[in-house]
């Protein structure tokens, strides 16, 4: 039966990292921003909360409860507090939900438990590339065989790279063939450099180059010898859906302060929502979220039924991503010259925005 | 409950029900009631009146509640959202009698509709200087013994000819009975049809919907019994909203129920506009890659692309107001952003299909560019677009209507 | 210097179409779109007032007075009347101004003093197809060399069919480059049936099909031996401004209903153009009819400069387009329930301006 | 008179010689300016001041007049809005003493700026509580002898750091005589650089044009000479913009003539962004098909055409309003027009630019997510996109700013 309702244990999540996003995270966003750093103790503490240990296999010590519908959920809310350090409280996903899906029993056994243990520890995934005629199934980065390992040759970019990251999933193209492997940070080869963005500043991003990194052909995704393609188009769409979510949680925050300030604030002896080019911009940012949001639950239901939600993840990306713009746009509109000044948050709701055109599989659901 | 997008089987079962009724009742004579405007369409009104005396047996069992009603509009517009006003039924004339009627009223004035000859009901609310502001209205009733006096004239009253012209049918009418109480004074009172002093005088000629009949109704001294009142007769000159008065306030929550429907009408002639464009780009073939990287798109993959979001985005918000119903949850806000956003997005896609389709989508020999003058009423009628957007404003503002109009 | 005045003459031109346009045009506009037919006497009357005739050469009894800029104005002013009539008081354009501009001698003295004589002579150009496919540079009709004869063969739309047609200019390819060529109305091969379309409905439009139509070379644009690739290029540039051009007139006449409109109707005790919601969409219609406009005139003078004009001229055209079918929807929704009805001009202008996109080559300047 | 698009010899050669500016002196540290905010560009300071002390003999002949002035500005914003907005002049204080001064304060004002150490003119309206409502202004100023005393405190003030700092700056300063006057109290008053009771007590941190500072400036019984008046004393309580007053009004009408100017720096900001992604896309073998069928585009190709589309309208609207100052026309409503339009267009264009380059429009290795930064000031300064709509709206509609508001 169609219902849109989240279960007891959904809203249960959702009222605790709302909670715990307008309480931690919001409250650390903008020196986050400002200083290019993230919060150590709020990463911990997120952590803690679960988010995303929650969704691990219980035989690795995860809470086995798995589910794409829950995970746009939590990544609302966690992007509701703030993009950046969702992302980096959302990063362990980068490794963890592929492995868990379509590792080998020994890269489940190596990763997962670690994953889900007492430490909060950070994931990577390589798969969007500095170029304009990057395809996401159709890397430049190539994997070539030879004898027991691969040799990867590439350069990467938006990789999240946060201290204490051991290991980043990059996608490459062996025969032309998307397929991901595990390639330890520091492996001979590897280089990175900490890339300087438009938005999601505090999340240590970086361009990565690979010049003949060699890695065990047991390191490929899901062992020597797997075919990886379907895995890279799951990645894909649980990472759209991911994203659209966490738009949606953007151009939440964001119109939610552009409401409060337009009651707020006071021109010609009345608040200026009262003037109809405000209400009605807050009107139609009200409906284009609830909206946005509702494809974001279709792609990801979709997922959890096992069923194909390309089209549905691409479609709910492309609307949330236009979304997220326009309410944050239109956020820095409502508060005119305050919402211009890093006093606010909105301008900085819209650097973030207009990322998500760009961004892919920088956290999956 | 759980978040689930998966239909049940009953949703399944009207759906194609309603689809095949669309296909063979409603497209094959599309283009003729819009060239024969004004002409009854004798043959699928009888057929939907048969339809609907014999509901199907197999509709029992677990149900999207009204979800399925919104699904059985989607349905039925796609094939006609002109042919769709015309089915006879109570409409909205008998949402007003059934959210602020007494039993007594609705088996009355409902009951007729069970059998016998086709019968419609309608709402005449707008007059010439009373659109979206309904406390002015002029029209005025009055109590002379044991009957109510209306005086007054209405216009763009949907199914308004059917609903007073036809045995059994009834015309909703608002009316005040004290100007200056505002929306305090404002009552609705139920018009049988061929009540003396109820008279019919104009039939609107539109852009689109031409198989619908909108009427302007004239009151001249129109006696109807005082049992025809619905809701209480004490004036309220506070504030109409918060007095409990079934009256105002319920025909008010009528719109709250109806703007899901109406939201997924509009939905229904979206879908058509963009269903029939799929269909010619696949002929052409022309495949909409929805994983294509950005730079390989093409001009068309993306409006398609955003015509499909901003559609389903429309459906989900009216399918999430209509659920809200289910729950027993006050929808005021959710239905009307779900009808806000299905107006627009309905006139925005049928607009976009003409122009993809280049000559052919202007062409009348393609129904595309009657989906596009079909499209537009969904964001004028039920409250136009502004209107709409000011309810949601105020929602989530939290302001009163005199606060922010 | 830049300048965005026009001169005394053309204004004295604007001044006077302008007035006959809402005195004349306008009255008839309503009947002739529900009737599907054009107020002969208006055509007559503004063939008197020399809008096209003053455009063509003074050798063969023109008045000389040729400038694409000077058409614009005159267009944008006509379809302020209405787009239907305008568009047949301009269609002597789509025969003359090519015959002009690229005819051989005998085409010039055959045709050009019969458009600049005493009565309206309606013109025809047959370049639009019925096809997903069209591409206005390469026509799938085809014009193929037989002896001292072309054989033409092919289906095209929106042909101008106006009674008292005597030719028609049909473009089509000879050897994959698209030539003109003058078809008589009578050619045993041509068969026209009248179209029924969302708008322009007053003016008679056939779906025009070729088989085998047989016409002397010389009776290809410029004479037997033209190559006529550029006059093609060019009328769809002379097109595609007076397109532009009278989608700004449109959409001037919508926006002027609109304001007059919102000024007049009250509700809550005061005209609704008093809200800002209306007040600011009044507001934006003006400014992008004002720079629709601008855009059409600087691609009208770069044609009458010689230069290239095919970059701006598209510019106009798509902007234009995009505009008129803003403006028109716009008032059709500042008027509510009335612009839904016919009894008012606000759907009419939707329905005809929405063909901007696709119309192509209706009239020339 | 006749409609032309050509320019004057003159504006070519101005437009080619600050492109040059723009090139060498603007683009090399426009990264370096946005990273180090708040610090003065010392070396474009010198430069630019030394450029303006020494005009260019080869300006002479017809000229473009005010369009030429917007063409400056495209270059110039083109190169860098923010370093643009540091270019030592009396920018707005001095178009506000240059609209409502006499000869005597011209002359003592602006005469400084002809030579001696670089120097800037500031223009202090904004108020924490007074942002498009001039009228609720707080900073208050009254005669105490021969000396008019200002109190409260100015936000938003561009150049309002090095107005109030290098000697020969000032600020012009608009403060009530008599707060129950409204508008009619509103007088503009001079305050010199470095006068006591003037504070500097912040610098805002931007989204953008970083380069420029934007000061808080607090008045502290802020004493200035009684002749530091723009315009007269005399409060009209009725109708300011009517009252022949030159404060009030001169200042509304020095907006009239920035306005264009301020058009044009969007442009050139929409230039700067538009032209990259072009050499981009044709760096990467991507065309841009002008003439291409509509089902042949790609979805770049239109975004491109829609772009050079809208941005072409926001500079011909620009130019138009400048070139009505020349014809000594009021341009109330068309710089207005310019304002709103160039605002708009400046912020999609630089975010869909953004979009298009991808991975390399999001990066800070480039220069396109800085054109999307400094932007979005566009919309905002010197009256935002809703009060030039205003303006606007009331213009077309004949109605006073009490009618609409």
């Amino acid at each position: 039966m169609i219902d849109f309702e989240p279960s007891e244990e959904q809203q249960l999540i959702v009222d605790t990292v709302r909670q715990f996003a307008t309480n931690e995270i919001r409250k650390a966003a903008r020196e986050a921003d400002e200083a290019a750093a993230l919060p150590a103790a709020v990463l911990e503490r997120a952590h803690e909360l679960g988010v995303v240990s929650s969704a691990l296999p219980e035989a690795y010590g995860g809470g086995g409860a798995r589910s794409a519908v829950t995970g746009a959920l939590a990544a609302e809310e966690l992007a509701y507090g703030d993009l950046a350090i969702a992302l980096a409280v959302l990063s362990p996903t980068l490794l963890a939900l592929p492995i868990a899906d379509f590792g080998s029993a020994e890269q489940k056994k190596r990763w997962l438990s670690r994953f889900a243990g007492d430490r909060y520890l950070p994931g990577s995934l390589a798969l969007v590339e500095p170029a304009f005629r990057f395809d996401p199934l159709h890397p430049a980065t190539t994997a070539k065989r030879d004898g027991h390992e691969y040799v990867l040759d590439g350069a990467k970019c938006f990789v999240p790279w946060q201290d204490g990251v051991e290991a980043v999933l990059v996608i490459a193209a062996e025969d032309g063939e998307a397929q991901g492997f595990l390639v330890p940070r520091d492996a001979p080869g590897l280089s990175a450099a900490r890339e300087k963005n438009l938005g999601i500043r505090a999340l240590p991003t970086a361009e990565l180059w690979l010049r003949g990194v060699r890695v065990p052909a047991s390191e490929k995704l899901g062992g020597e010898g797997a075919r990886g393609d379907s895995a890279v188009r799951e990645i894909l769409n649980r990472g759209r859906v991911a994203l659209a979510a966490c738009a949606v949680g953007v151009a939440r925050a964001a119109f939610e302060i552009a409401r409060d300030y337009a009651k707020e604030r006071q021109t010609f002896g009345a608040p200026i929502a009262t003037r109809q080019a405000i209400a009605f911009k807050l009107a139609d940012m009200a409906i284009e979220i609830d909206g946005a949001r509702l494809l974001a639950w279709e792609a990801a239901w979709k997922i959890d039924e096992g069923r194909d939600a390309t089209r549905e993840a691409a479609i709910a990306r492309h609307q949330a991503q236009r979304v997220a713009l326009e309410v944050a746009d239109g956020a820095v509109q409502v508060l005119g010259g305050h919402g211009y000044i890093r006093e606010y948050l909105p301008e900085m709701h819209l650097r973030n925005a207009r990322g998500f055109c760009t961004f892919e599989a920088l956290s999956l659901v | 409950m759980a978040i689930s997008f998966e239909p049940a089987p009953n949703t399944v079962a009207a759906k194609e029900m309603y689809n095949r009724i669309a296909r063979e009742q409603m497209r094959p004579v599309a283009r003729k009631y819009d060239e024969q405007e004004h002409e009854m369409p004798l043959e699928f009104v009888r057929f939907m009146w048969e339809k609907g005396r014999s509901p199907p047996g197999s509709f029992t069992g677990p149900s999207d509640g009204f979800v399925q009603v919104c699904v059985q509009a989607e349905e039925l517009c796609w094939g006609d959202a002109g042919l769709y006003l015309r089915i006879p039924s109570p409409a909205l004339g008998g949402s007003a009698v059934a959210a602020a009627g007494t039993n007594e009223q609705k088996a009355r004035f409902l009951n007729p509709f069970r059998d016998g000859a086709p019968k419609w009901g309608a709402m005449a609310i707008t007059e010439a200087a009373a659109g979206s502001d309904a406390a002015a209205i002029q029209t005025t009733a009055h109590l002379e013994g044991e009957e109510w006096v209306l005086n007054g004239t209405k216009i763009f009253c949907t199914s308004g000819e059917a609903a007073s012209t036809f045995d059994g049918g009834f015309v909703v009418v608002w009316a005040t009975l004290d100007k200056s109480a505002g929306r305090g004074g404002i009552k609705s009172f139920v018009v049988p049809a061929k009540t003396p002093g109820m008279k019919l005088v104009g039939l609107e000629r539109k852009l689109g919907i031409r198989a619908s009949d909108t009427a302007t109704l004239v009151f001249e001294n129109c006696r109807i019994p005082k049992e025809n009142l619905l809701g209480s007769a004490e004036v309220k000159k506070a504030n109409p909203m918060q007095a409990g008065d079934k009256g105002f306030k319920g025909a008010m929550a009528t719109f709250d129920a109806s703007r899901p429907i109406v939201a997924a009408m509009a939905v229904g002639v979206g879908r058509a506009a963009l269903d029939f464009l799929k269909g010619e780009l696949e002929r052409e073939g022309v495949s909409i890659r929805y994983d294509a990287p950005a730079h390989e798109r093409t001009a068309i993959e993306r409006d398609v692309i955003d015509m499909e979001a901003e559609l389903q985005a429309a459906r989900l918000l009216t399918w999430r107001a209509a659920k809200m119903m289910d729950h027993g949850k006050r929808n005021n806000l959710e239905a009307s952003m779900a009808k806000a956003k299905a107006g627009l997005v309905v006139t925005k896609i049928t607009q976009k299909a003409v122009e993809i389709l280049g000559p052919l989508g202007y062409s009348q020999k393609l129904l595309a560019e009657k989906w596009m003058r079909d499209a537009k009423i969904n964001d004028i009628y039920e409250g136009t677009q502004q209107i709409n957007q000011l309810i949601v404003a105020r929602r989530i503002l939290d302001y009163s209507s005199s606060m922010l109009r």
